[in-house]
């Protein structure tokens, strides 16, 4: 693994390798050189298997942070392939040349962060959402309970406690719900 | 077969690991010549696995084109757990898969508990895997009704969907529910085993037991189900990498690929059991690959039964849960389920609420592209059984 | 428009395109008229609530517990239950809990292709409040702002008890003919319309599919 | 006209309409017991007996909102007219002038006739109504009812040679006078093709491609409902006991009492529901494939063994 990690140090400039543990390393690269890292652990190093890719949104920096989890059946290794994108200028390279389902999880992304992925089949195709017409939905500044209540409306009686605050009262009730 | 999209039926995908895919445009179909049929199958259609649709372009019964739709099911799990906390979650979390709804409250718990460092007590460990195990036959005797179902053998249906009562009856005595449990919390489970469970426990395997050997005789033996499922969607060993394809899928065609032997977890490295592989990858194959694997997870329930310590802390001590930060950390987690490999991505940044999580379903490739890929050139007769025999749970895709 | 019922009072079938809007039909729905003698009307109460034939449409996780509704171990068969994979011969709806849009459209659909008198079972918390999904920004949260229901079986899944109990109390109430969910959805039509349309913003179907 | 008076022919209809009547009565009542039977062995207690009686009346009272043009409301009239008109040249009690219907006006050809033309005027109907899972239901009923049929007619070919007649009323009258004077054990091999053919007639799995819910649900009637859905419900239960009660006709010596009719026709319908509970469903090339295989050979047989009965 630390073979594995210093080359790809020294040929790729990764950095912020992190041993989350045994069974699983996680590293940071740049975007430009991300898919021929990624295409390079399929075909030389055995990772063959793209267990999934996400996004996390670190909207106080302004990136999104791709998140590509690969998987090497013979060593039983996980790598995950950690990519810093823009928040603003959202275009990322596609994978889907390298794995069948990685185009679903591009859609998905597309849809659900507004990330583009220039190339990849059928990218503008709904997937979950249909007639979307607000920011995509999982992107951090999007209040989901907001256009909740916005767009479908409560009940009137739908009663929902914060449940600190509710365990307190239920719990010290002699001292008003005041926990010291 | 020549098909008009530049397809070809029975001609193995050319995707090496060195080759690219192809994913060459079709050509747009001349729907107005009257000479194919666009046909959506589902939602509303008895065939389809739960909530989903597929698109097909019919060339009198061959089919030329497919395409998946899902997102009928979609709730948006991954953003509601980014605004609860952490305790909040794991109520929400089990509503991912409806069929296996413990998988993912495991997955869960085990993600929280290796980002902050709590160690679980033995007895939980085992109680944890024979609830994953009953979860397991309870999911594959539903399986198996449905690939009866799809051929239109209701019998075995009617037979294996009452069987599968009695083990959601045992979960109801163990958990208080019979679908959504709720059972496995981060640091344990919520409760021991109640008074004379053993026993009831054994004599449903007993009665499992011999609904199978009956199955097999009636189901896998039967000519026409032969006729129907043998040659059916056939899975070629060269597509498992390159389309992601787990578990029982990618066992059938001889793959030895199994979590829980391969990176054991919970209590399996304890546990005495072989990987079921098979070698046609036809849907008889893999049909054949999880009445096996039925009978694979009585013999583990049984083992449990015999191993589990009886007595002893199912809990360990937790913080109090109101106040409970979870450390900065990232992991993924990962366990066999009936469809192949479930797994979880967690990212925390040490506060009360999760930043990030990623439910990874096997479904998600397995329904999409390989079901894409495999109907093409098929009999539309045979969607049903080859969409059962792939098996795909569609709330595990969309979340 | 040549293809409306010799009435007025048409749909505008906004969401179609021109060609399309000759595909269908721009008439009104109307309500269902009782038969003037009440013996007869009984007697068909008594038959419909004694035949229902429930569509095969498993909208969202209410679907797992009638498998089991169906089969061996509680066989609703024996309450003149069973299951139609049209919705053109089918009468009851089960909403399996929670409804995502993009599914909404399809009870939608599904609902206006069934014939009068038509009724509809919510199954769990979900379409009365939103229940887990009260804060989701894909489920909806009142199930009879959009279609009207008849009978809610709550829970989190209701069990096939419960669903052979709401299914002996839909038959109390059919017989009592007190099932008029399809005749407020007629009447209440333009309102029921507007809320659909408030959700479901991409509406490319007609607006009242026969 | 062979009928010597109005008046003859006029009590001929009235008893006709009393046949039609028992017979579809008992055809539903039937209809219940095997769902019940099936049930039985899936472990369920089915429906209760009245529920196929219910069934139709509450289509019937069920509302229509729907146009689909003339022929798919013909569709379900044309069946309806295939079945009647298939019972009314057939037999039902051998020796009864009352329930010997119009038996003497047509022959085996007619009844068969009528046989095919309810189904091909459902498939009008169904085709009119745009569902492509019709379209698709029709072209495997078809294609299904071509491959069956060819068994099932070199089976009546084959007894039309043994006894030398076209009239049913006279293949009945051969065979009286004991069970060893019965078709199923002078030609068991026109008995034999004809009763794998009756597998697919009676649409029970492993040939109920037609209406397969989980493939092409359900095929033609898709569209039909309400009031031509209780139509196409009443055929199928008089149809269902009028295929039967011709293959009793045919093969089993007839009935002389409503008693015998009813266990006779039972016992052959059972024979359809024990493969049929046990099997999954074939795609329709292989159903097609099985009939055009060991079925016609039986068939095709049993004109030699017929040939050879005569010349023994």
């Amino acid at each position: 693994m630390n073979d594995l990690m210093e080359r790809l140090q020294r040929d790729f400039g990764v950095d912020d390798i992190t041993v989350r543990k045994p069974a699983l390393t996680t590293f940071r690269v740049k975007k430009d050189s991300a898919e021929t890292l990624i295409r390079e652990l399929r075909d030389r190093e055995g990772y063959t298997h793209l267990n999934f890719m996400t996004c996390i949104d670190y909207i106080e920096d302004g990136i999104f942070t791709l998140v590509y989890m690969l998987h090497n059946y013979d060593k039983k290794l996980s790598l995950g392939v950690h990519v810093d994108i823009s928040r603003e200028n959202e275009d990322m390279v596609s994978i889907h040349t390298l794995w069948a389902q990685a185009w679903t999880y591009q859609r998905e992304l597309r849809e659900m962060y507004g990330i583009n992925f220039p190339g990849s089949p059928r990218l503008e195709e709904d997937f979950c959402l249909e007639g979307w017409d607000d920011i995509p939905p999982m992107r951090r500044e999007f209040d989901t309970k907001e256009f909740s209540e916005q767009r479908f409306g409560h009940r009137e009686g739908r009663h929902s406690e914060e449940p600190r605050d509710h365990m307190k009262v239920e719990l010290y009730p002699n001292r008003g719900g005041d926990e010291k | 077969m020549k098909l008009p999209f530049g397809r070809t039926t029975s001609s193995p995908i050319s995707t090496g690991h060195s080759a690219s895919l192809d994913f060459a445009q079709p050509e747009p179909v001349d729907l107005a010549s009257g000479k194919y049929v666009k046909l959506w199958q589902g939602p509303q259609h008895p065939g389809i696995t739960g909530n989903m649709s597929l698109e097909l372009t019919l060339d009198g019964d061959t089919i030329i084109d497919c395409k998946t739709h899902v997102g009928y099911l979609h709730r948006g799990f991954e953003k509601l757990m980014e605004r609860r906390s952490f305790i909040q979650n794991f109520t929400v979390v089990c509503r991912i898969a409806v069929p296996e709804p413990t998988f993912n409250e495991y997955l869960y718990s085990h993600a929280v508990e290796e980002i902050s460092g709590i160690e679980i007590p033995e007895r939980a460990t085992w109680l944890r895997t024979m609830n994953l195990e009953m979860m397991r036959l309870a999911s594959f005797l539903m399986w198996i009704g449905g690939q009866g179902g799809a051929f239109g053998q209701y019998t075995v249906a009617n037979w294996t969907l009452a069987y599968r009562d009695y083990v959601l009856d045992l979960f109801e005595e163990m958990t208080g529910a019979r679908i959504y449990h709720m059972y496995i919390v981060p640091g344990g489970v919520r409760a021991g085993l109640p008074d004379g469970f053993e026993g009831r426990a054994r004599e449903i395997m007993d009665g499992a037991e011999k609904l199978l050997d009956q199955i097999e005789r009636v189901m896998f033996n039967n000519t026409v189900f032969k006729a129907r499922s043998k040659g059916l969607a056939i899975i070629p060993p060269e597509m498992i990498d390159p389309y992601g394809i787990v578990g029982p899928n990618a066992r059938a065609c001889g793959v030895k690929r199994d979590l829980r032997k391969d990176e054991p977890y919970l209590a399996y490295d304890q546990l005495d059991f072989d990987i079921v592989t098979g070698t046609d990858s036809d849907a008889y194959e893999r049909a054949y690959l999880r009445l096996q694997e039925t009978r694979q997870c009585i013999s583990l329930i049984r083992q449990c039964l015999d191993r589990m310590p009886m007595d002893g802390a199912f809990q360990a001590d937790m913080p109090n849960v109101l106040h409970w930060k979870v450390p900065a950390g990232e992991t993924y987690v990962k366990a066999e389920c009936t469809r192949g490999e479930y797994g979880y991505y967690m990212v925390t940044d040490g506060s009360e609420l999760v930043r990030r999580v990623h439910v990874r379903g096997p479904s998600y490739t397995h329904a999409i592209a390989v079901m894409e890929r495999l109907a093409v050139g098929n009999n539309i007769a045979d969607i049903a059984g080859m969409m059962v025999s792939l098996h795909t749970y569609p709330p595990e895709i969309e979340r | 428009m040549k293809n409306s019922l010799n009435t007025d009072d048409t749909l505008e079938n906004s969401g179609l395109t021109e060609e399309e809007q000759l595909l269908f039909s721009n008439a009104r729905p109307r309500a269902y008229e009782p038969y003037p003698i009440k013996a007869v009307e009984d007697f068909a109460n008594w038959a419909r609530a004694n035949s229902l034939w429930i569509l095969a449409f498993g909208t969202g996780c209410g679907a797992i517990e009638l498998r089991p509704l169906m089969t061996a171990r509680f066989d609703a068969n024996r309450f003149g239950v069973a299951g139609r994979p049209t919705p053109r011969q089918s009468s009851v709806f089960i909403i399996g809990g929670y409804a995502s849009v993009k599914t909404l459209k399809r009870i939608i659909r599904s609902y206006e292709q069934m014939q009068g008198p038509k009724f509809v079972i919510c199954l769990g918390i979900c379409p009365i409040n939103g229940g887990m999904y009260f804060d989701s920004y894909n489920t909806i949260n009142q199930f009879d702002q959009y279609i009207p229901v008849d009978l809610y079986a709550t829970g989190c899944m209701p069990r096939p008890e419960a669903l052979v109990a709401s299914i002996m109390a839909l038959q109390k109430k059919i017989k009592a003919g007190e099932c008029d969910g399809a005749n407020r959805y007629v009447e209440n039509f333009d309102w029921y319309k507007a809320n659909q349309k408030k959700v479901i913003k991409n509406w490319d179907m007609p607006d009242y599919n026969w | 006209m062979i009928f010597d008076s109005m008046n003859e022919w006029l009590s001929k209809a009235g008893y006709f309409s009393l046949t039609l009547l028992i017979v579809t009565i008992y055809g539903l009542f039937v209809g219940a017991l095997i769902e019940r039977i099936i049930a039985k062995v899936q472990g369920r207690i089915g429906i209760p007996y009245s529920q196929p009686f219910i069934n139709i009346l509450k289509n019937f009272f069920k509302r229509t909102a729907i146009s689909h043009g003339i022929m798919f409301y013909l569709g379900p009239v044309f069946r309806i007219a295939g079945g009647i008109g298939t019972l009314a040249f057939i037999p039902v009690i051998y020796g009864n002038e009352m329930f010997s219907n119009f038996s003497t006006a047509g022959d085996l050809f007619l009844v068969i006739y009528f046989m095919f033309f309810g189904q091909l005027g459902m498939a009008l109907g169904a085709g009119e109504s745009g569902h492509p899972y019709s379209a698709i239901g029709i072209a495997r009923g078809l294609s299904q009812m071509t491959a069956y049929e060819v068994p099932f007619a070199l089976a009546v070919i084959s007894i039309v040679i043994q006894y030398d007649t076209l009239s049913l009323t006279e293949i009945v009258a051969a065979q009286q006078g004991g069970w060893q004077n019965w078709t199923v054990i002078t030609n068991w091999v026109a008995t034999l093709a004809a009763m794998l053919a009756l597998l697919g007639m009676t649409g029970y799995s492993p040939f109920d491609i037609f209406l397969a819910p989980q493939e092409i649900p359900i095929g033609p009637p898709t569209e039909f409902h309400s009031a031509y859905l209780s139509l196409l419900q009443t055929n199928r239960a008089l149809f269902g006991a009028t295929k039967l009660i011709l293959f009793m006709n045919l093969f089993f010596g007839g009935a002389t009492g409503w008693g015998e009719l009813m266990i006779k026709t039972f016992l052959i319908y059972m024979v359809a529901i024990i493969v049929g509970v046990a099997f999954p469903r074939f795609r329709v090339d292989q159903a097609i494939r099985f009939f055009f295989k060991i079925p016609t050979l039986i068939g095709v047989m049993s004109i030699i063994y017929a040939q050879m009965l005569l010349t023994a």
